[in-house]
């Protein structure tokens, strides 16, 4: 049989991500071993937890490779593990099929890798997604300063200069660029800071646990911003439940409305499976991985990694997403989906996150708070 | 000097009492009557388990076999706390303050764990004090910072608190000059003659015999002699041993 | 008089020698090594990698908590260990960028390392306890705090950095060079103990002041656990950079670096030779077999067993094999 | 004591100081513990301190041995002046100190124990030296029985003697002992006296806190008599006890007491 | 100089978190002496019960507050007689070790029942301030501000009026002399580090309505909980708000005038504790 294995944040910051994309993974693979599995036997997953940690991202990885002998690796959420694991990787020569890493380091780290198929967006493209939204933003709103806050860990710093860079072009004045400490809830001096800089988008980089504190300390401080933007891995279970998530905006590459066919078919199918839907689209992501996965396999007709590779390449198939290719990214070979993939949405009273970008998905226009 | 004190002088019964640390028996069989309102002294070499006697009294080194009664009543499975309650208080060796209170509280403490006492604690405060001047002078210093003699008269001073009915002293002269020893020893004796039954362990062996009533002779975990004070002073094995300067 | 002038009456007995060393003693040490050394080459077949990773880590572990042992004989129970690690980590790691060879790098990562512990150690020479404890954690984290704010092209910034492969990637060897290290803590962990090292840290630990007045150059030793205690942290370090070609602050430095030391030193035996790389051994085995055997809530089981060796054993896995008397364990 | 007809052997008047003390004080807070005490110990002399309860002797030897820093005055220890030296420093050149209220290392057997004090009292010890010497110790000090217990399971009576032999294992040339035989009965006090006589033969100048009268008697070749901080007398067992001042605040009716 | 009082404010806010946490820690570690590396993890439990208060039964989590605070109360009285308790006689270090054990304990036994979701509750008052002038003063972190000054002053009280407290004090200093005056040292115990461990789920309660509550919220805080009360001195429980204040208004101050300050925000708190104890390890030399 064909054993592919999963390496997941099961545990640890990112674990939200990761468990929504093992049942993604599940649902995939119901469906391939129902459709007659791969190469005429039944597809084997083998799930591992890296923690969020690289220190145990990496024992677990070369568990999977060296003992497991699987014959293919898919997951990866977090850009910290993915870096660190970059090493064995090139070491065993493993092939993988990765959901996971936004940070240009680890495109860095896995630049000369043969077998690395890419198909979470790298955080140019979702810079230039969110980056293409502001400026509509610009337009319609007069939106002209932006204040940004990161968390100063590895997801939050990594490519920060270059987002500052970049909004400055396109002629955006970055009023203040702040780091914050995680999870601290300590956004007072923050906000107060931010304040005086009169932004019209307040632009945070950070995690769930940062999502209710900073919408609460806004509030507080009677913030006068037209759009709270935030990009974290997830949000927070019940934050659409609270006032202070309405009208706060977000990134993702796929909603549960998502209007097009395969969207729909994976929603009941998830619904089917697990009785109910989730708002993560790490899910979505890891089904559409396994099953192009799969289907290079079985085209290939065998496990030779460089059949594979070159069936995977091929890949043309319309997803929840959009349409999947695989083209060059700056540094890596094959690259799934990019910047024309992500939507932005906002919470709204109705407990939901609602589409307002691009203008093509959107289902209500973005209200605007100034 | 204690008044009204209820149930004065209770008897303390100590028969065949076995104990020791884990592994290392100290007690093999000591038997010990100290009858209500009598003062009892006893004394023995170093190490031959005269504190491990009181310890076994008061509850903090759990008997092996024997019995201990209190009033009648059987406290050799009884926690320390429930003997103190009726009414046992221990001048324990090596002191064993609260050294980072104050002196005033480590006395108070003494009284706090028996209502009666409680009730009392003002007016025995003002006895401790008359007995020990200095204490009262130190009143807001730290235990620990006292010196050595005023910390065993603190620890003294502490057990007087708690207005025993029975008293189980362990060497209070220790470290003490030789007037405050006296000191300490009227007030004893001053103390039984209120009824309070005193038993005593002191290397002072003619100072103690003198004012105790009947005495006993510890050697490796066992009693080998017993006898009157006055006996006990004439006992030519006792002067050799315990007297001889 | 004239007796009494030479020599008092009093000695009747006269103490037994025992002996303060013996082989025998060290017997448990040898065959931890004859067994670590034939690990190796034993027929795992598919899973040798993994087990040869395992070992690894596990190495790295037992000299972690063997070194922080050292310093804790001194009475310096010390919450710096993953700064000295870290240190040690991306000393090795700039070091490495610089172009220096391996060789060289590596023990001039744990000199840094070293003369870092000297200067915490001059500060810190007063506290003890908790509050030697806190002040040596926020050490750690200012150390990381800065690291981690220094630009990224000097360290990687919080993102991380990378670092070359140890000994090219080729486990077994690695394996090897770790067991090399573990063999020189153990070496340094036994020497302090059969010297004058031996008793200048345990009085320290038991009664400075006491030390002091018996003649125990107390900062002088205290330094000097330091310093020790530090270069072989920092060898760990350095360890763990080659291993995982990868390194960033919020890992390298954080608190369970620190915590794990301490744990695995208090679970094997505490101011032992042997202790620590037992504990080191046991802990890890166990982590890997309920890891494999509980899979979810695996950590429930292992903080179960933490508490348990506590209760059932409180000197220490060394309990078990040693119930003889205090002092005499390696 | 009947065995030993003491001879107080008075110092040679040209006998060399082995410590000095000039105006030294100690303050705590509002206390002043020890007020502007001055006194001289001659080579091979014993000289004891007596006073009160809180007198201050434990605190002046605590300056002494440099536990204490003085809050004022100056203290010379064999021709050096150590004012304000560190602990170790005072070890090292020869001064040895017995505690009042024990300092044993307590996971540490009786044995070990003595073994740092001859280790590091006397620098360039070797370890096995160290440890024989530290054998002798128990030996000479009655603890033999117990060389290889843990600290922590002795009496407090133990407990003194070894702060005694490990104090005595540092060899040194002045030696304080503060109330060392508290608690022992006659006959032991009696060989613990015989103990410090040898001990004083050997060339060590002892300086000694006690309450037990007969033992000052006995060993004693010069008293200082302290009280509240300050020296109050000063001379032979016979003359500080015969002063009507130190029978007041001191000794009481002392005489009765040990007959 | 708005932004200065603003920031003063903000510094202030934070610190009454910091005393709240660092409050029953103090009572532990500080007055009683059990070394509870667990702490964070009964504050967690706190956190995710005044969650299931509100997003589950609907009460409002302050109102839930006493039950929570007297439901993890039992659980550190459980933990106290199944394991403290026989470890009290053991070195410092084989506690440290068996807190640990249950700190591993208890938060996987939330990851395993709660999974690791960040979970928020809802509350009408959790955005409400306070406004004079420009100056905003946020509503709950005023609220944790005065319940913790409250609670310290209330140990304070405890500890140094009752008799109980002098029974907690003296059991810490001398266990046998405790024993030997009457003082039933177990019971003792039993009420500090329950006590303890409610305090811990009243901070938790307040963690739940101003952060989230997950398996590792604890972790957040407990850390530098355990900072503070070294600082302010084990046992100075005055000196716990003291330390709170001085180390929240000098992280606010970092973050406000230091470009990028949020990311030495964390050196500052720990520089502060470091040349503190050692400053004060100096100048306490004799
Ligand atoms: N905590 C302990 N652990 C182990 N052994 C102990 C402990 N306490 C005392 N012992 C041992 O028990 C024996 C008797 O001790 P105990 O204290 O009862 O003697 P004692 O008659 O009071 O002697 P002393 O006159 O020296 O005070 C001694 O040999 C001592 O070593
Ligand atoms: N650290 C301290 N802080 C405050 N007061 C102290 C300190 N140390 C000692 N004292 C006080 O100084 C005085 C002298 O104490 P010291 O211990 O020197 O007396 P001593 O003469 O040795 O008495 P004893 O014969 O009882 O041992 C005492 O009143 C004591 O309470
Ligand atoms: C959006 C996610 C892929 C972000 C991920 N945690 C990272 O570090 O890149
Ligand atoms: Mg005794
Ligand atoms: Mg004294």
């Amino acid at each position: 049989a064909v054993k592919v294995g999963a390496l997941l944040p099961l545990s640890g910051a990112g674990s939200v991500s990761g468990q929504a994309a093992r049942n993604g993974y599940l649902l995939a693979l119901d469906e391939i071993n129902k459709a007659g599995g791969v190469l005429g036997r039944p597809l084997e997953l083998e799930f591992a937890d890296d923690g969020s940690a690289p220190a145990k991202a990496v024992p677990e990885f070369v568990k999977l490779v060296t003992v497991e002998k699987v014959d293919f690796m898919v997951g990866g959420v977090s850009s910290a593990t993915s870096i660190a694991i970059s090493g064995p990787a090139k070491q065993y020569n493993t092939f993988m099929a990765w959901i996971g890493a936004a940070a240009v380091p680890v495109e860095d780290a896995f630049a000369d890798h043969k077998y690395f198929f890419h198909y979470h967006p790298w955080s140019y493209y979702n810079f230039e997604a969110i980056l293409d939204y502001f400026k509509h933003l610009r337009g319609t709103k007069k939106a002209r300063n932006i204040a940004i806050a990161y968390e100063d860990g590895p997801f939050g710093s990594a490519g920060i200069n270059d987002t500052v860079a970049a909004f400055k072009k396109a002629g955006f004045n970055v009023v203040m660029t702040e780091k914050f400490k995680t999870g601290s809830g300590n956004f007072g001096p923050l906000v107060s800071k931010a304040k005086a800089a009169k932004p019209d988008i307040l632009y945070w980089v950070g995690y769930d646990t940062d999502a209710l504190p900073l919408a609460t300390e806004i509030k507080q401080q009677n913030l006068q911003v037209g759009l709270i933007y935030g990009t974290p891995p997830s949000w927070p279970v019940g934050f659409e439940k609270n006032r202070l998530a309405e009208n706060v905006g977000g990134l993702s590459l796929w909603l549960p409305s998502t209007p097009n066919t395969e969207s729909r078919a994976f929603v009941a199918a998830y619904k089917k499976k697990f009785g109910n839907i989730t708002e993560e689209y790490f899910a979505p992501l890891a089904y559409v991985n396994l099953k192009t996965l799969a289907a290079a396999i079985n085209k290939a007709g065998s496990t030779d990694k460089d059949k594979v590779a070159a069936e995977l390449a091929k890949t043309n198939v319309r997803t929840p997403f959009g349409p999947l290719t695989f083209t060059k990214s700056l540094k890596t070979q094959y690259q799934g989906f990019k910047a024309g993939s992500w939507l932005s949405f906002q919470y709204t009273d109705s407990d939901d996150r609602v589409p307002v970008f691009p203008l093509k998905a959107a289902k209500k226009t973005t209200s605007w708070s100034k | 000097m204690m008044e009204e004190r209820g149930g004065v002088g209770q008897e303390l019964v100590i028969e065949h009492v076995a104990a020791g640390y884990g592994k290392v028996q100290v007690l093999w069989d000591v038997s010990v009557r100290v009858a209500p309102g009598e003062f009892v002294a006893m004394i023995g070499a170093n190490g031959a388990g005269k504190t491990t006697t009181l310890r076994a009294v008061s509850g903090v080194v759990r008997p092996g076999a024997g019995s201990i009664r209190l009033g009648g009543k059987e406290i050799s499975r009884a926690t320390p706390s429930d003997i103190v309650k009726l009414g046992l208080a221990h001048v324990p060796e090596g002191r064993e303050l609260f050294p980072l209170m104050t002196v005033r509280e480590n006395l108070e403490l003494g009284a706090a764990m028996r209502p009666e006492a409680a009730r009392a604690q003002a007016e025995t405060l003002a006895q401790v004090y008359r007995l020990f001047p200095r204490l009262e002078e130190r009143a807001g210093q730290l235990a620990g910072t006292l010196s050595g003699g005023e910390q065993q008269m603190v620890a003294v001073g502490r057990a007087l608190m708690a207005r025993p009915s029975v008293l189980v002293v362990d060497e209070p002269s220790l470290g003490l000059s030789p007037l405050m020893t006296q000191t300490v020893f009227q007030a004893l004796k001053a103390v039984n003659e209120e009824g309070v039954s005193v038993l005593l362990v002191e290397q002072n062996v003619g100072l103690s015999l003198k004012l105790a009533d009947r005495g006993y002779v510890l050697e490796n975990g066992q009693v080998i002699r017993e006898g009157s004070g006055a006996d006990l002073l004439r006992d030519p094995a006792v002067r050799e041993a315990y007297l001889a300067l | 008089m004239s007796e009494a002038t030479t020599l008092p009456a009093a000695p009747v007995t006269r103490a037994a020698r025992t002996p303060d060393f013996t082989f025998g003693k060290l017997l448990p040490l040898l065959i931890f090594f004859a067994v670590a050394l034939i690990f190796p080459f034993l027929p795992f077949g598919d899973r040798r990698e993994f087990l040869l990773q395992i070992g690894f880590f596990t190495l790295v572990a037992g000299t972690m908590a063997l070194s922080w042992d050292i310093l804790a004989r001194s009475g310096q129970v010390s919450l710096a260990h993953a700064a000295f690690y870290g240190l040690g980590a991306y000393s090795y790691a700039l070091l490495m960028k610089a172009g220096l060879p391996w060789l060289a790098a590596m023990p001039l990562a744990a000199l840094i390392a070293g003369l870092f512990s000297l200067l915490l150690g001059m500060v810190t020479m007063r506290l003890s306890g908790m509050y030697f404890a806190i002040a040596t954690l926020a050490f750690t984290e200012v150390v990381r705090t800065v690291i981690q704010n220094l630009p990224e092209s000097v360290a990687g910034g919080a993102t991380g950095i990378l670092v070359p492969a140890l000994l090219g990637g080729n486990s077994r060897q690695q394996y090897f060079f770790a067991l090399l290290v573990l063999l020189l803590t153990v070496g340094v962990s036994l020497a302090v103990r059969l010297t004058r090292l031996h008793h200048a840290f345990a009085a320290i630990r038991q009664g400075e002041e006491t030390a002091r007045v018996l003649g125990v150059s107390v900062v002088r030793y205290k330094l000097l656990a330091f310093f020790i205690s530090s270069v072989l942290a920092a060898l760990a370090g350095v360890l763990y950079a080659g291993k995982t070609f990868f390194l960033n602050p919020l890992e390298t430095f954080s608190l369970a670096n620190s915590i794990a030391p301490l744990t695995t030193s208090i679970f094997g035996g505490l101011y032992t030779t042997l202790g620590p790389v037992l504990g080191a051994t046991v802990l890890r085995i166990a982590e890997e077999l309920l890891h494999n055997t509980v899979k979810d809530g695996y950590l429930v089981v292992y903080g179960l067993v933490l508490i348990l060796s506590i209760l059932w054993l409180p000197r220490g896995v060394i309990g078990l094999l040693r119930r003889g008397r205090h002092g005499g364990d390696l | 004591m009947t065995a030993a007809a003491p001879i107080p052997a008075v110092p040679a008047p040209n006998a060399p100081v082995v410590l000095r003390a000039e105006g030294l004080s100690k303050r705590f807070g509002g206390l002043l513990a020890v007020q502007n005490v001055s006194f001289t110990q001659f080579a091979g002399e014993i000289l004891a301190v007596i006073g009160p309860n809180g007198a201050g002797k434990t605190t002046l030897l605590n300056l002494l041995s440099g536990v204490y820093q003085p809050t004022s005055g100056r203290l010379h220890l064999l021709g050096q002046d150590v004012t304000g030296s560190p602990i170790e420093h005072r070890c090292h050149l020869g001064l040895g100190r017995a505690f009042q209220i024990v300092r044993p290392f307590p996971e540490m057997t009786v044995h070990e124990n003595v073994t740092v004090g001859a280790l590091f009292g006397t620098p360039g010890t070797t370890l096995p030296a160290a440890r024989e010497l530290a054998y002798d110790l128990l030996d000479r000090t009655g603890l033999a029985a117990h060389a290889d217990k843990a600290a922590h399971e002795l009496t407090l009576l133990q407990d003194k003697r070894l702060e005694v032999a490990r104090a005595l294992a540092t060899r040194p040339q002045v030696l304080l002992l503060d109330e060392v035989m508290a608690g022992l009965r006659p006959a032991e006090a009696q060989e613990a006296v015989a103990l410090v006589r040898s001990v004083r033969d050997s060339g060590v100048s002892v300086l000694f806190i006690e309450h037990i009268m007969p033992v000052v008697r006995d060993l004693a070749d010069r008293v200082v008599v302290m009280d509240q901080g300050q020296v109050i007398a000063e001379g032979t067992y016979r003359e500080v006890t015969s002063n009507p001042q130190v029978v007041s605040a001191y000794l009481g009716t002392e005489a009765e007491l040990h007959a | 100089m708005e932004l200065f009082i603003q920031t003063l404010v903000n510094g202030l806010l934070q610190s009454g978190i910091y005393a709240l946490v660092a409050s029953g820690l103090a009572l532990a570690v500080g007055v009683v002496g059990i070394v509870n590396f667990a702490h964070g993890e009964y504050l967690m439990i706190g956190a995710f019960l005044a969650w299931a208060a509100s997003a589950m039964l609907g009460v409002d989590p302050l109102l839930a507050l006493p039950i929570v605070a007297l439901a993890v109360f039992g659980v550190g009285a459980l933990t106290y007689r199944t394991t403290i308790r026989h470890v009290l006689l053991a070195p410092e270090l084989n506690q440290m070790l068996l807190t640990f054990g249950v700190s591993i304990l208890l938060q996987n036994l939330a990851l395993m029942w709660m999974g690791g979701n960040t979970r928020s509750v809802t509350t009408p008052y959790q955005a409400s301030s306070l406004s004079l002038g420009e100056i905003s003063i946020g509503g709950p972190k005023a609220i944790a501000f005065a319940f913790a000054a409250g609670i310290l002053a209330a140990l304070y009280a405890v500890l140094y009026r009752t008799t109980l407290g002098r029974q907690m004090r003296a059991v810490a200093q001398n266990r046998r002399g405790a024993q030997l005056i009457g003082i039933n040292v177990d019971r003792v115990y039993l009420i500090a580090f329950g006590v303890s461990c409610g305090l811990a789920a009243v901070a938790g309660t307040l963690a739940a309505v101003l952060l989230f509550a997950s398996p590792t919220v604890g972790l957040v805080f407990a850390l530098k909980a355990f900072a503070i009360i070294v600082m302010a001195g084990l046992g100075n429980l005055t000196g716990v708000l003291w330390a709170s204040v001085v180390l929240g208004v000098s992280e606010a101050l970092v973050q406000t005038y230091v470009p990028s300050g949020g990311g030495w925000s964390d050196a500052v708190f720990f520089l502060m504790i470091f040349l503190t104890l050692v400053w004060r390890s100096f100048r306490g030399a004799r």
